[in-house]
């Protein structure tokens, strides 16, 4: 366990998550509902707590309310306690007026009073768009016992993604020697996960450093982890050979949620030595009626289930009528889907109703595109709807 | 709603549910997949308003202590007001003479509290209630207790419950002093009834010179003529449960759905003490109907017409049919139960069977292994 | 008790405060410390949830940090529950982009979705800088009686003093015929307290049509009401005949503190029945020394008093040394003033320390002024203070 | 201190303190202003790292539930463990052997519970100790049970405290059964000691069979040649209460700034249950001298050498000296307080004189006037 003020971390929550699209509409990519139950930021909070790590200050910026709520002051990770606090960081106005972040260094450079505050000997740097489960007092023992000045966790990548990635070349010991943002011709395929630990002091200079100059774009993968090695700062990569997932499009949110329908997932959401927690929803049990069929899927609380569920992730309140299948889907809580629906490969949005003989699937048969479909729409009787539903108006 | 009080009276030192109630007092068995029996009432009087709620308790109470915490999971968490658990002052019982007596300890919490009528209710009564209706009523009639009834429907509904009489405009005649002895009448009163607080305190005040110390058959049915005491009827689901056949029957009505509907959103949620669990996960061999499952299992075996709470683990090739599976039992590869009420925490080997009778189903005790 | 979902409250609490000086350099007007051991907005917050009023959303905007960690989520204030709730609301960003608040009504519309998740028929507009006690839930009841559209709560200052304020002209009935702003020969002497209720729809046309106003200063006082009074909406002035201040001067913030000092001042903070409510320190009970002498002050638990202390405010764990005297007052959380020191009419900022042998106090004897000191310095021993010490700077 | 959880053991049903332990049991009994004689250890393990502290209590916790709520106070509110209160399952306690059979009825409670070893500690000793020395000391000793002891400075000092020998090294040798009949030693040990969490459960598991409940007596002191048994001095202050007299005097030793700096800053704060008070008010005849208070006082009178509790009133001419005035007592115009404890919410009425002796101090009890 460490010591509260050992180690500060700061979340980096303030993503827009463009490529969500209407899932990111009105609430922030950390805030996307997740595997049935979770939002997207559920598993770093967690991982903070799991890991003894009690002070986090979130980073937000854009459409931050659900975030906010979400969030409130950290009771359901155990995170509101009097040796440690969730705090959250949104822009704000001084007596040198109001500046919104401008890059995720920027972010905590202006936070970095709130560091300050605890005089903590390091810094750890997360994002709240991933999905995995990692000790980050590991990370933090191999950190000190490296003597690093700053410490990245990166994990292999298939060699022909890995020029999606930011791309390190490391000494045998681990000392990262170079890097690559998104390199075409990748030398190494051991990517960043975005996770840093950097000494207090050291972050501190570059990040003061890195305002200083203009060309900068004030973000750590592009700019502060360059200059530092650059500068000869001793870097070390971190490995983790876990399950982790970047859920920044529609494809790799659906994929992640399916990953957990498999018999043994490789994210075990049910180990109950590094549990997720989350906001409790408070509902009855879940109800399958006498011809309803479940078969490799997550369901809620409060849901209704009358028809067909396969390989598909419900929320809770989900009511899903007599006659209809569901097949590799996420329905969003308390969307209700009719009688003798079809639906396939398809995420429907919160509160969503689906009315009676509609059929959402895609006409493509060998790589049916995910079909999204908005929250708090009517999709009335008999509509067919082979391809995303976004925006205000209503499908008729 | 402000003026009004709760008091929930778990006035019973025995074992009515028979090992269900062998380490728990009755308002703390497990119900419905995730709830205990305090809940439903505690739940119906937060969702009407109902800002103090005094839970008075005998024994084996520290399952309810643990459920009930500080109440903030049912909005009772509040300043200066909000839920206290009251157990008697002293031990031991032995001169306990019923549940004035235990108010008598805490005279103190009637005067401290400010408000000027009490809602005074079982433990045991499964139910979701506004209370608003039998609020509004009660001024109505000037009365001094208004008390719930339920017109009986058939046979073997409300056993152990008290028959009432009443007059035209409501006002209540006669309730049996013992139970079963009414032949006439066709309405049970519920024990669920809103009384003025002075009268509680008066009620409570006189109780120790005598011998007689039980609120509802010395205080009230006692009295019955000197007080305005009038009947309220309730049409919507209610249950009690007094029995292991009731606790069953009325388990397995939930799988009703007019009644899930009715008794779990009509009028408000029923709070419960949160847990963190990740959803049901159905694996591949799971095949469920009509059963209720609550979150954090896991299932790879077969379910029928039952109720599972939560963490429960179905392996492959069990098969579950008309039981209650309590939090955290695990069911080994092709075990069968049937007719059965597994406590927490019990564990059937693989290949094992459990079967009860229809109408009289087996219980495993609280962490038995069989 | 009003219903949770009858009225909601939003609370303009992004006030930078300039005339607090140095008060306000490290937190927003409604954070400053008031009466011992409260916050400005702990007076607003306890109103609502003795009203009854239990959900908040609370704008902030100007350095927030300090107000965000002491509301939380609203449990000091009760406010933390299932029918209820406190949400801060900064400016945030969307698809539109970010938008600072530029002026009260337009932090009203920015949030107005807020307001449309509740569906409240009324809202209630509030600020977190004034120093009263207010039963809303009266004022609300005026407000449905007089079937207003809007209702504005107003209390008669002196005639001399109206020209600094918003002023209604008023029919017998309370109806307002005409609004003031800041008039150089007012009419009447009832002034605006800053606090209004709205029917909902009402406020929402109006909002809107003062956000397409390009030459409003989108402010309530300045630019929506009197809009509204132009196009004849149902206004009336609900009377308010208890003690009320704004602190946005240091003078009025000292004058305010020394009003509690009074045998019976008109202020009570010992009300049990209408409790101000804040985030509690834990300190032991505070100390009183053999030869020290406390009179006509408000001491909070863990000072320790040697000296003596004379119609001033302490907060929570201030050290008075020996031979020291303290006058007309007010000393911050955790400042230590040393042995035979004099300090009169002055504020000593959190955690500074005052050295022997030295004198805070103004030469001038007749009007003199309140001397500021701000927070976490040291001044040195024999020093002789005689005006305000704000700035980095150490006094030497 | 991950591997160490807490035990509280409130093994007494009688009344040590006379009429302060009439309604409560001694560890809920105010002390310093705005504790209770549980808030110190507590704090102590909280503030060391301590997660799960199991409070054992045997009759009359009402108040220290309702003090202990959810152990949010002490920051035990953590998720999966933090702060339990475990009373006995089962009244009457006329069969009550011990405390090991009542650590007997949870045994659970100890199977669940991670840690490896445990601080078991009384439930009336006030200080404030960050128990790493203490751990770290019985680790480098491989050892079954490592005690606190105080080497006594002067007589008088920890009454009723049984003594103890100890080798060079720190194994102890010999404690006393009776407290009062070891003569050679001026070592007393402070019924604080951390013990292998294996040990524990092996001597409550065995408890039953014979009659020897008693964990110290039965447990430790009689086996103490067989286990490997260390004492461990504690250097700073520290005091058990155990009469009233003792409870008067080591309350004015708070008088003593080297004490009360110690005891509430030196190694973390004390937490207790916090209340929304104002601060102290001093008014125009406030004359106050060498005195704590606490929050929500409203002071006119004369106060000398004295303790007051929060929400106390002390009237114009009023004269309270060498006196404890516990919360919201009101002390009316001219009254005379000397050598007195207030119990909580008594009332002095204007121009009377409530005086006990000089280290004899009168007690008036909860709620009443005089």
């Amino acid at each position: 366990m460490i010591p509260a003020k050992e180690c500060v971390a700061m979340l980096l929550a303030g993503g827009e998550g463009k490529r969500l699209g209407p899932l990111t509409r009105e609430m922030a990519k950390p805030a996307v509902p997740f595997g049935g139950k979770y939002r997207v930021i559920d598993f770093t909070l967690s991982n903070c707590f799991n890991s003894g790590i009690y002070i986090v200050g979130v980073l937000t910026q854009y459409q931050p309310l659900v975030l906010n709520m979400h969030i409130g002051i950290g009771s359901p990770w155990g995170l509101d306690r009097k040796s440690g606090r969730v705090a959250i960081l949104p822009p704000y106005v001084d007596k040198k007026g109001g500046r919104w972040y401008r890059g995720t260094a920027n972010a905590v450079y202006q936070n970095f009073y709130f560091i300050d505050q605890y005089d903590p000997q390091y810094v750890l740097v997360i994002s709240g768009d991933h999905i995995y489960k990692m000790d980050y007092s590991k990370m933090l023992h191999f950190h000190k016992e490296k003597e690093a000045e700053a410490t990245i966790a990166v994990i292999e990548v298939p060699w022909e993604e890995a020029g999606r990635f930011g791309i390190m070349i490391t000494s045998e010991d681990g000392r990262i020697l170079e890097f690559q943002e998104k390199p075409q011709q990748p030398q190494n395929n051991l990517a960043s996960m975005g996770i840093y630990i950097f000494n207090k002091e050291v972050l501190k200079k570059y990040l003061h450093k890195d305002e200083r100059n203009s060309k900068s774009s004030k973000d750590f993968g592009k700019d502060v982890i360059p200059m530092m090695l650059k500068e000869g700062c001793r870097m070390y990569a971190f490995p983790f050979r876990d399950y982790w997932r970047d859920v920044g499009t529609v494809e790799s949110l659906w994929e992640a949620n399916m990953d957990l329908l498999s018999d043994k997932p490789a994210l075990d959401l049910y180990d109950r030595d590094w549990r997720i927690y989350t906001v409790n929803p408070n509902q009855p049990p879940h109800y399958v009626a006498p011809y309803a069929h479940v078969k490799r899927s997550l369901v809620n609380e409060g849901c209704m289930i009358y028809g067909r569920v396969e390989h598909s992730v419900l929320f809770p309140g989900v009511y899903v009528g007599e006659g209809s299948v569901i097949k590799d889907s996420i329905i969003m809580p308390h969307a209700r889907i009719g009688c003798n629906v079809k639906i396939e490969k398809a995420i429907i949005g919160e509160k969503t109703v689906v009315r009676n003989f509609c059929q959402v699937c895609s006409l493509e048969k060998e790589h049916p595109e995910i079909i999204l479909i908005k929250e708090n729409i009517i999709i009335p009787e008999n509509a067919v709807i082979t391809s995303t539903v976004i925006g205000h108006k209503k499908v008729n | 709603m402000r003026d009004v009080m709760g008091v929930i009276n778990i006035d019973s030192m025995d074992e009515p549910l028979e090992e269900l109630t062998g380490t728990r007092c009755i308002a703390s068995v497990p119900f419905g997949g995730r709830y205990r029996l305090v809940d439903f009432v505690l739940s119906s009087m937060s969702n009407s308003g109902v800002h103090n709620v005094g839970v008075f308790t005998l024994n084996k109470y520290r399952s309810l202590m643990d459920h009930l915490e500080d109440g903030k999971s049912w909005d009772l968490n509040k300043k200066e007001e909000g839920l206290f658990i009251l157990p008697p002052n002293n031990y031991p019982l032995v001169n306990y003479r019923g549940d004035l007596h235990n108010f008598y300890d805490h005279l103190d919490y009637f005067y401290r509290s400010r408000q000027k009528q009490a809602i005074v209710s079982a433990g045991n009564i499964i139910c979701n209630i506004n209370f608003s209706g039998l609020v509004n009523f009660h001024r109505e009639n000037s009365a001094h207790i208004t008390i719930f009834y339920k017109e009986l429907q058939g046979a073997g509904e409300f056993e152990h419950c008290r028959k009432l009489k009443t007059a035209k405009g409501g006002r209540v005649l006669q309730i049996e002093e013992e139970p079963g002895t009414m032949e006439d009448s066709d309405r049970v009163m519920i024990e669920i009834y809103l009384m003025e607080k002075a009268l509680l305190v008066e009620l409570i005040e006189n109780s120790t010179g005598n011998g007689s110390c039980s609120l509802l058959r010395d205080g009230i049915i006692k009295n019955i003529g000197d007080l305005r005491v009038y009947g309220f009827p309730h049409h919507g689901y209610l249950s009690v449960i007094n029995s292991v056949e009731q606790y069953y029957r009325h388990s397995m009505e939930l799988l009703n759905t007019k009644i899930y509907e009715e008794l779990f959103f009509k009028h408000g949620l029923v709070y419960t003490k949160v847990k963190d669990e990740p959803p049901v996960k159905y694996l591949e061999g799971a095949s469920v109907s009509n059963s209720l499952l609550a979150n954090g299992c896991l299932i790879e075996g077969d379910i029928q017409n039952s109720i599972l709470f939560r963490g429960v683990n179905i392996h492959r090739g069990a098969r579950v049919k008309d039981s209650i599976i309590m939090q955290k039992c695990e069911i080994g590869e092709n075990a069968v139960i049937e007719n059965a009420i597994l406590d927490k925490e019990s564990h059937v080997s693989g290949g094992r069977t459990v079967k009860g009778q229809k109408n009289n189903p087996v219980i495993i005790p609280k962490r038995k292994s069989v």
